[in-house]
């Protein structure tokens, strides 16, 4: 039963990739749908990553771009100073850019021990702007204007063996006696110590896991660009991420990926609304979080859809 | 002399922030949300005056006092309506759920105000008589002098209402526990609505006293303020209404001093850093209420 | 189940939607040379977010330009068309940007305003090979692949030649406030004090601030206390705004010098510029300038967007005009090569000054002096 | 030495005095209960000895050694599990992963075992899942393994707390009112299960109930607490007919 399921995701996986290869390769995509499938996958796994926090460790953090910008300024500032081939360079560079995230997730997962919900929150968003005031000042990688001249070696290929990598690392784990562990803090901290399930452990253990694969995301975001300033990676690049977490339902690796596409590609289709892109941004997050929320709406929804299962 | 100067500027930028961190905290402590929204209320009260200050060509004192009026009433119909459409139905959602929708509402205010108003920054006409003292080389304006007293008296104000008046219990016992507040028959709703229009009464003297200090508006002006304010707040101790106070007082003077002392490109970062200290140390803030988990 | 497969079934559509409007982007050479009678010009800049009114001027100057040469007539028989796509000066999103228009079949690109913005897109164009000019990149990088052009000064050109202008004023001790947060600001500041001590000058205070601040009394306050005889402000009006206001009520009163980024700044105090009276900037364009070019320019901006037109407006102007006589001197030839060819050849003498280019995509043009007098700007050269 | 000893246990909150000079001894299978009025101090005992609160004064030695200042996770892998008054269980998580949490206890796997899907992974998992049915089997509560613990009715919660204790392998098991909202039928069954698990597991019972009839049907000794401090400590019927236990419940 459960070799099955695994053989249908690996199925899943490759016919996905090969799709995307087709569509790539011979020209049917466009140039637009053709640039977007890296953002996208890099939005996966922010968001993926992100919900190990959020959806399963169930603490709120607003600092998630801070962890991506790390990572992205540590593997490309490699990059740019060695000049080795592809080949080499760049799996040294996604892992230079998550462990060095990883040794902030581990700082940033301190206060985490001591604080909760909007506390947390706010002293995540403190450090993320730490990091972005910081960056802005450090003329080394280039301050303001941000680091330039990164070398663009990544492709579609490179981020969907990431994204693959990172999802199965993740919902493996989630679905190990350590997931168990985290979703059990979740839910109950104390009682979870009371059965001997290590809290500073596996708090610790989520936000190193979280930020190393947000920086390995950061590298993929950089090297994809070919420049990476600070003011990309602000409180607003964070809530982005928490929003496809949110939407995509929390806990929920399958949502994360649906939420972080739709949303990756939403504002794009909206180009055509050019000044009302926002509004409607804004109006959709509204009513989206109404519709995902409100008990009224939820069960009016779920009527809905039972009667059309067959009153299951 | 610099000093005492550079300690009076981060007064009067304290006390901006202390004004816009007790609508937070005033909201947060009662309603239990972090209304995201609040700083791009402030913003939205600063159109509102601007347009209302151009429009009114009456006399001297009136002219003073239809902008504010305009701008307070603007200020509360809209925090209340914001309550009602976006807030109240998820009033038993999850925390996350509402600071989502809370941030919808924060860009769709910007959103709109950018649709409105254009990206261009505006200019708002001081509403505040201009004065200032000078003590040898030391300046207060007007406008520090103003916000400073008015912040107090606000303080003061809702520390009695809430304190001493049978709404401000309702709202106390609300913030408690709302399903034995509603048992006790104290009506829940119109009670975070109440909340809601002192929370955005709160935004709109916010405003009028923001706008006169830095005289423009943009539609993202509310943002970073806000910003700080929520920092503040959380650093007093959020739902303690001298914690917001002391919270803005100090995140302004430390903002002020590290600028001028220290460097003013990590200014934030020391304010950030200050922040997650005093929170390491004591985790609900300088004057938060310990919560003890009862196991 | 039914919920995650209507979430699938979107995602999909929304892709399979972009797969639709493809083909397009594959041929763009293809559609450069089919004859047909329109010159597509892609632009690229933020309209939404922070940096929005730089976009928007941007966008609105360009389009007066390609009304005026479409009335004209066209160039070489051939209409022009401006998209203009949003990036909300985030790099990823004009990327994004450039994809679209890539997929419109753009001929030629007016873009990114901002630089990081530019440079990345200039990423994605060069292997491309289509000619892009920045209106307003003005970092040095923006120009740094063969196909790039720009038609704004160098941010380093600006701080020396203000050290120098301001050198020859007698003044030696100058006091800086730059935005940290800002590369254009960071670019000028860097280049300004180099030069100014090199010259001889003195820096007696150096001071930042980040994107989003309005409370300067702090910087002030220390500048206050220094001996500092000139003030230094390279950034954009909008703070500049601010920062007269605050030096006035803290009784600071130094000469004030600044960039071209102080265009705007007479409409930002609503014409009261009692607190900046004085204060002296670098620019290519003053919308004031008599030149008959320049009342045209502004007359027609003032009907159509009611208001003056600032220095992005010129510069998205001037690059559409440099589109037009680089197509006139291929005599109509849309190829990516010939174009940048071209680029190398005319000269145009836009708005923001009598410029050529050289192969490096740099524009050789003459800076103006604007000094801030009675609530308007004056040209001084 | 004696499984339990506990000497001279006190704790304060600021000027309060909650529990005070607590001695017990508890030798390995025993079952204790303690009882006493409300706010007498019976919870902040348990969660003395399950490290939830750190003693001011006393000590407590467990299998011969001293469990002062141990966390509550240090002490579980002693061997002390325990449930809660107001029920805490992983809401969010299956009935049989709640007891899988505690069975982590003891079966554990590398965290490279776990990502890579490991043999370690497939035998320990399979392990797991087997004892934990097992022991959902003995509550009765097999049949509902899949289903989300907070779908479970009020009775079936208490039972599968106990469930998931039991699934760290204790030698001391601490039952905070374990009947309570439970209806006589279903008490009744809970003292047999009770009954049972002791046989079974061999393990030693501390237990605070209101339930006079479980209490008195199935403890050994019975501890009476009052303020704080032991008022009566002996047999069943000693304390049923002990007048100061009377006159603590029901005034003078």
């Amino acid at each position: 039963m459960k070799n099955k399921k695994n053989i249908i995701y690996a199925a899943i996986a490759i016919i996905v990739y090969l799709l995307i290869f087709t569509l790539v390769e011979t020209g049917t995509a466009s140039r637009q749908l053709q640039n977007l499938i890296v953002p996208v996958l890099v939005n996966i796994m922010l968001a993926v990553s992100l919900n190990l926090i959020v959806g399963f460790l169930g603490e709120l953090t607003l600092g998630h771009a801070g962890f991506m910008s790390v990572g992205a300024y540590a593997g490309c500032l490699f990059t740019v100073n060695c000049h080795l081939p592809a080949v080499i360079e760049l799996p040294i560079a996604f892992v230079i850019g998550g462990l060095t995230a990883a040794v902030f997730g581990f700082i940033i997962g301190i206060p985490a021990l001591r604080l909760k919900g909007d506390y947390l929150a706010i002293v995540t968003l403190g450090f993320g702007e730490i990091i972005r005031s910081i960056l802005n000042s450090l003329d080394i990688v280039g301050g303001s204007g941000g680091l330039k001249g990164i070398d663009k070696s990544s492709n579609y290929t490179v981020a969907y063996v990431l994204t693959i990598i990172t999802l199965i690392v993740i919902s493996n784990i989630i679905r190990s006696c350590h997931g168990r562990s985290i979703k059990a803090i979740r839910d109950n901290v104390i009682a979870a110590e009371s059965v001997g399930v290590n809290v500073v452990y596996y708090k610790m253990f989520a936000f190193v896991l979280s930020a190393f694969f947000a920086g390995v995301a950061g590298v993929l975001y950089g090297q994809n660009l070919g420049i990476i300033k600070p003011a990309t990676f602000d409180f607003n690049k964070s809530i982005e991420i928490l929003v496809m977490v949110v939407l995509g339902g929390m806990g929920n690796i399958r949502g994360s990926i649906i939420a972080a596409i739709i949303l990756t590609l939403l504002p794009e289709l909206l180009r055509d609304l050019a000044d009302y892109r926002m509004l409607f941004y804004a109006l959709a997050l509204i009513l989206m979080m109404l519709f995902s929320s409100n008990p009224t709406l939820v069960e009016f929804r779920q009527r809905l859809f039972t009667r059309k299962k067959g009153g299951k | 002399m610099d000093f005492i100067q550079q300690f009076i500027n981060g007064l009067s930028l304290g006390s901006i922030y202390a004004l816009i961190a007790l609508g937070y905290t005033m909201v947060y402590g009662i309603a239990k949300m972090l209304n995201f929204a609040h700083g791009d209320v402030i913003m939205v009260g600063a159109y509102v005056l601007s347009m209302a200050a151009v429009k009114a060509g009456l006399s001297p004192a009136m002219s003073i006092v239809f902008p504010v009026v305009i701008c307070m009433l603007s200020c509360t119909v809209l925090g209340v309506t914001i309550e009602k459409i976006a807030y109240r139905p998820l009033r038993n959602a999850s925390p996350l759920a509402v600071l989502i929708t809370a941030i919808g509402v924060s860009y769709f205010l910007q959103s709109v105000a950018l649709l409105i108003f254009g990206s261009n920054q505006r200019k708002v006409e001081s509403v505040i008589p201009k004065f200032s003292v000078t003590l040898g080389e030391i300046h207060l304006s007007g406008e520090a002098i103003t916000t400073l007293g008015v912040t107090v008296i606000i303080m003061i104000c809702l520390a009695l209402f809430i304190n001493f008046t049978k709404v401000g219990k309702a709202m106390r016992a609300v913030s408690e526990d709302k399903g034995a507040a509603q048992l006790m028959g104290v009506n829940v709703n119109s009670t975070i609505s109440l909340t809601f229009a002192i929370g955005s009464f709160l935004a709109a003297i916010a405003s009028i006293l923001f706008v006169s200090s830095y005289g423009f508006v943009g539609p993202y002006s509310g943002a970073m303020p806000g910003i700080k304010a929520f920092v503040a707040a959380v650093l007093g101790g959020i739902g303690s209404i001298p914690g917001a106070m002391l919270g803005g007082i100090i995140l302004g003077i430390i903002e002020s001093m590290s600028k001028a002392y220290i460097s003013t490109e990590l200014a934030d970062a020391i304010v950030f850093s200050v922040l997650i200290i005093v929170l390491l140390v004591k985790p609900t803030g300088i004057l938060g209420r310990k919560r003890i988990t009862k196991v | 189940m039914l919920k995650r497969f209507l979430a699938l079934a979107m995602a999909g559509t929304m892709a399979l939607t972009m797969v639709g409007c493809g083909g397009s982007g594959a041929e763009n050479d293809a559609a450069a040379d089919d004859g047909s009678d329109v010159i597509k010009i892609g632009g690229i800049g933020p309209l939404t977010g922070d940096a929005a009114s730089y976009g928007v001027s941007t966008k609105n100057g360009a389009e007066i330009a390609v009304q005026e040469i479409n009335e004209a007539g066209g160039v070489e028989g051939k209409q022009l068309e401006l998209l203009f796509e949003d990036d909300e000066c985030d790099e990823q999103k004009s990327v994004n940007a450039y994809s679209t228009l890539m997929d419109q079949g753009i001929n030629v690109l007016v873009g990114s305003v901002t630089s990081a913005c530019s440079i990345a897109v200039s990423g994605e164009s060069s292997q491309d090979g289509i000619l892009q000019i920045t209106p307003s990149g003005s970092a040095k990088e923006c120009t740094a692949t063969p196909n790039a052009f720009r038609i704004c000064f160098t941010d380093p050109l600006q701080g020396q030649v203000m050290a120098e202008y301001i050198q020859q004023q007698g003044l030696s001790k100058a006091a800086v406030i730059y935005n940290n947060g800002d590369e254009y600001s960071k670019g000028i500041h860097d280049a300004f004090v180099a030069k100014f001590t090199e010259a001889g000058g003195e820096i007696v205070a150096d001071e930042s601030f980040t994107s989003g601040d309005v409370d300067f009394k702090t910087q002030l306050t220390k500048i206050k206390g220094s001996e500092a005889d000139c003030l230094f402000l390279p950034f954009y009006y909008t703070e500049v705004a601010y920062v007269s206001e605050q030096a006035a009520s803290l009784g600071l009163t130094l000469p004030m010098f600044g960039c071209d980024g102080w265009d705007g700044v007479i409409k930002q105090l609503n014409g009261d510029t009692t607190n900046i009276e004085g204060g002296t900037f670098l620019t290519p364009f003053v919308p004031t300038d008599p030149d008959e070019k320049i009342q045209a320019f502004v007359k027609k901006y003032n009907e159509k967007y009611g208001a003056d037109p600032d220095q992005f407006a010129a510069d998205g102007y001037d690059a559409i005009y440099a589109i037009k006589l680089a197509v006139e001197q291929t005599g109509g030839d849309l190829s990516n090569e010939a174009l940048i060819d071209a680029m190398t050849k005319i000269t145009l003498s836009g708005l923001t000054g009598d410029m050529t280019f050289d192969a490096n995509g740099e524009p050789n043009k003459s800076a103006k002096v604007a000094v801030i007098e009675n609530g308007a700007y004056t040209a001084k050269s | 030495m004696a499984l339990v000893e506990i000497r001279q246990l006190g704790i304060s909150f600021g000027g309060l005095r909650a529990v005070d000079n607590f001695n017990l001894t508890l030798e390995d299978g025993q079952l204790y209960g303690l009882i006493g009025p409300n706010g007498a101090g019976k919870t902040t005992i348990f969660n003395l000895l399950t490290g939830v609160y750190k003693p001011t004064d006393g000590e407590f030695y467990f299998d011969g050694e001293l469990m002062n200042g141990k966390t509550p996770i240090q002490i579980n892998k002693r061997g002390i599990a325990r449930t809660f008054q107001n029920i805490r269980l992983f809401n969010n998580m299956s009935v049989i992963d709640n007891v899988k949490v505690g069975l982590q206890n003891r079966h554990n796997y590398s965290m490279a075992a776990g990502i890579f899907r490991l043999p370690k992974f497939g035998r320990m998992e399979k392990e797991m899942t087997e004892r934990a049915m097992e022991l959902l089997k003995i509550f009765d509560l097999d049949k509902e393994a899949d289903q989300l613990a907070s779908n479970l009715p009020y009775g079936k919660q208490r039972k599968l707390e106990i469930a998931r204790a039991l699934a760290t392998e204790p030698k001391l098991l601490l039952l905070d009112e374990p009947a309570a909202g439970m209806n006589p039928n279903e008490t009744a069954e809970l003292m047999n299960t009770i009954s049972l698990i002791r046989e079974k597991f061999k393990v030693s019972i501390l237990l605070i109930e209101h339930d006079m009839s479980l209490v008195m049907g199935i403890c050994e000794r019975i501890i009476v607490l009052l303020y704080g401090r032991v008022i009566a400590d002996g047999l069943p019927d000693e304390i049923k007919n002990d007048p100061k236990v009377i006159v603590a419940y029901l005034g003078e």
